[in-house]
């Protein structure tokens, strides 16, 4: 059966030209980085080409950029190295309701550390509010941690902005680019950012690689200590191999930003418009412009997700949901719930993310698809009955 | 793979979907905050379940349990069908993730429920009833600790 | 030029076997184990199938072991993990001055949160003594961390006694197993350790990929907080193609762990002895035979590590050493130091470790080798001159 994969938010294929560029630091180039023969060397030299060839994608110096073992790593680092480190300065911290578990849980963390966290709500576009995000500024706050991209709605947030604020009122500001970089072209210095979490495998490179952007002269405090790796703050024998393809794919992203953009807003309009069209009951989450180029979020009433993505699966396609029987929880996803949706509307939602290898033809298939699928759970569901019955 | 090949077949084929005009009773249990409704329809002649449909809003195991729920029970006496159990549920699909038990459950009380409305309506009595009460809350999703 | 790597210790090559298991999970099997669809699913079988192999090695169940970043992370996350979530217990950990820094440099962030750490002196051949570690224990103590084999002069402690006696007094034991895993057999249960930390690039595995042994019911806070991969313990999309290469490496080495003992073995005393035979004032450091069975550390007098070791790369032979000059800093290893070593003795300091790729020809070129080398920069001593003139 045709495999299509529209799951590119989750995590992506690696590329082949970036496999490629990994193989020869297995087997042939394989030193440790911290060593000073020659296979070390070779190690430390593209080691730190790598660490430039990505600052430079970023706008920033190379003795800025941190590799980590991931996105979430970069997370717990940022949130949790900054608020440690910065103690006698205050203990407040600002975040939003729509952030990656990576940060949520984070601040969970941190709350029992003692910390205090505002976090704030969004509208129903999943956009928060530059005055309720300054109003929550007060003489304690030390970071502001706003997602860039949010990975289930795609909503992209005003991040030059809210770091203007954030310099405004003397407070360091964080963004978790995770889902932003390498589909939007991120500039650290012009959009005001100190720190930022990113990850090799939602960009065609390699799972288990991550880094975190430090602007110079900030006060943060490790979470993994031992060796004196990445000049003495994330220790570790460092994964040549993940980092040299994670730079890699970084490299590609970023030459190809454009094609790339355009390519995906086109197959995205028409997969969104499509099932619009021709599905009834249906609500387009997200921003309608300011969102992630591949994203394509979408409630189905009276159905539940993880039918939906059984059955798509049943068909050959890959999607997600935040449907609460998916996160084996009571409650669908925060996000669904932070942009107002009722309970029994969030259960119903789709997340179809597009990417790089997605074809009109797959495009069309799943449009196809999806109506019949909706149509046949919906048969099924006593709450469509009503609808029926009654009118809605 | 989540789901045995079993569930998957009853989620994806699901037997006796709909429902029945003039039946003899209909229960309906779960929340749609919660995400998961199910509507059992019964038709009995004598103390025989003659034709049972459903109706499942909820996810794959809660489809395929209301599926493989009422194939158990077409044609039984009420009495045998009383006797059903989640785990003859889960049984019948070949085992659920432990998340997933609750929706076994549902299945099990949406066919109390309904057996329950025609006992009502007609004024009988049934073993398997006593102690029923149709407005306890049957939806817990940690109910995880079921014994294989 | 031939080159000759002596630094199994550092990190290894991967095995093609490894690489060639890992292929398909980043360009065909990539799907994210936390999605409910096939391409998800496929990799999450695969994950589970993986932490049961290794598992297995180690005679634990699957639901114990725990994937990390590496083997520092491992580290950190047992030491801070344990003694966060046990502060009702106690405030004291026990651990040795000859630990690798993964965990050092966490007992010193430890100390800095409030706890108390003991750090044992080890005997002339790095043997932590059974009765000072006994003696050491208060009614505060928690935790005991005693890493299994040193990294630089090879020594293996005595594991199952000191969890034996860990337990006796009711605390928890860890060991960093990072050197000892795939070279030693190696059985959590009859060892009686509760935590140990592992690292797939020490055993022909990928680097960025480690795991915790976490036995049943131990109370340990989460360091990298976020989704709930890895059981709600360790959050991060995990990593499969490190996974899976880490799982076939593990399998590899301890299915063929007894050939690979002997091998070493028989080719580490080749080495040492022939080093010993050839080169007067040199010191052959750690334990006669409770050591790794690749490692050889030896110190010249008189010289230098570093001018050692750029003098062995230059004849293609790749070694490292515990030398000031290698570290960046103004002492020589904490390891030589702790074995009472005197600065100028442990200056000169130079670890060959051996692996699966080592030949006998390659010790013998290196016996030759490092003979000249020794003479040559023994000459340009100011310190060899004297005893040339004045004897010893
Ligand atoms: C004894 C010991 N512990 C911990 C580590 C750290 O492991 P990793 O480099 O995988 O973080 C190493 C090697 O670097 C080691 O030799
Ligand atoms: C917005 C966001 N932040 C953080 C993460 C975590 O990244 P990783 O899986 O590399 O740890 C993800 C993806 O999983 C994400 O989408
Ligand atoms: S209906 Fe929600 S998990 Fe089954
Ligand atoms: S002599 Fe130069 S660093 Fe030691």
């Amino acid at each position: 059966m045709k495999q299509i994969y529209l799951d590119y938010s989750a995590t992506t294929p690696v590329k082949r030209e970036v496999v490629d560029t990994m193989l020869p630091y297995f087997t042939e180039i394989y030193g440790n980085a911290s060593s000073i023969h020659g296979f070390g060397q070779e190690a430390k030299s593209v080691l730190e080409q790598s660490r430039k060839s990505i600052a430079e994608t970023i706008n920033a110096t190379p003795d800025t950029f941190y590799f980590t073992g991931g996105g979430s790593e970069a997370d717990n680092w940022a949130l949790k190295g900054v608020m440690r480190a910065n103690r006698k300065k205050g203990n407040h911290l600002i975040t939003s309701k729509i952030e990656h578990h990576g940060i949520l849980h984070t601040c969970t963390a941190l709350e029992k550390e003692g910390f205090e966290v505002t976090y704030l709500d969004v509208d129903a576009e999943g956009m928060v509010s530059l005055e309720a995000l300054e109003a929550a500024i007060t003489d304690q706050t030390v970071l502001i941690s706003i997602m860039f991209i949010n990975n289930e709605i795609g909503t992209m947030q005003p991040v030059k902005a809210i770091g203007e604020i954030a310099h405004k009122h003397g407070v360091l500001f964080h963004t978790d680019a995770v889902q932003a970089y390498g589909n939007v072209k991120i500039d650290v210095n012009e959009m005001n950012i100190d720190l930022m979490s990113v990850s090799g495998h939602k960009i065609y490179g390699p799972k288990g690689i991550g880094g975190l952007y430090i602007k110079k002269g900030i006060r943060i405090q490790n979470i993994i200590e031992g060796g004196a790796q990445e000049r003495n703050r994330r220790a570790g024998t460092e994964n040549i191999p993940g980092i040299v393809g994670f730079a890699k794919a970084a490299v590609m992203a970023d030459e190809n930003l454009e094609a790339h953009r355009e390519k995906l807003i086109y197959l995205r309009d028409k997969l969104a418009n499509g099932i619009m069209d021709v599905i009834p009951y249906a609500k387009y989450n997200g921003h309608p412009t300011e969102r992630h180029p591949g994203n394509v979020n979408i409630c189905f009433e009276f159905i539940e997700g993880e039918a939906l993505l059984l059955s798509l699966n049943a068909k050959g396609i890959a999607g997600s949901s935040g449907s609460a029987c998916t996160s084996g929880s009571l409650d669908p996803s925060h996000v669904l719930l932070a942009i107002g949706l009722p309970h029994e509307i969030a259960h119903g939602s789709l997340r179809l993310s597009i990417g790089d290898f997605t074809t009109e033809e797959d495009v069309e298939y799943t449009i196809e698809s999806l109506k019949e699928i909706v149509q046949k759970l919906r048969l099924m569901s006593p709450l469509y009955d009503k609808v029926l019955k009654e009118g809605k | 793979m989540l789901y045995t090949e079993k569930v998957m077949d009853h989620f994806m084929n699901p037997r006796n979907v709909g429902e029945i005009e003039n039946a003899d009773g209909v229960g309906e249990v779960g929340n749609v905050k919660c995400g998961d409704i199910m509507r059992i329809y019964i038709k009995v002649e004598g103390d025989q379940i003659v034709d049972v449909k459903f109706k499942t809003f909820g996810c794959g195991s809660a489809i395929a349990a209301s599926s493989v729920a009422t194939e158990l029970i077409m044609g039984k006496t009420i009495d045998e069908a009383l006797a059903l159990t989640n785990k003859q549920v889960i049984d019948e699909l070949g085992g659920l993730p432990p998340v997933k038990v609750h929706c076994s459950v549902l299945a099990e009380q949406a066919l109390k429920a309904a057996i329950y409305d025609y006992a009502t309506k007609n004024a009988l009595t049934f073993k398997g009833l006593e102690g029923y009460d149709p407005d306890e809350d049957h939806h817990d999703h940690d109910v995880v600790d079921i014994e294989f």
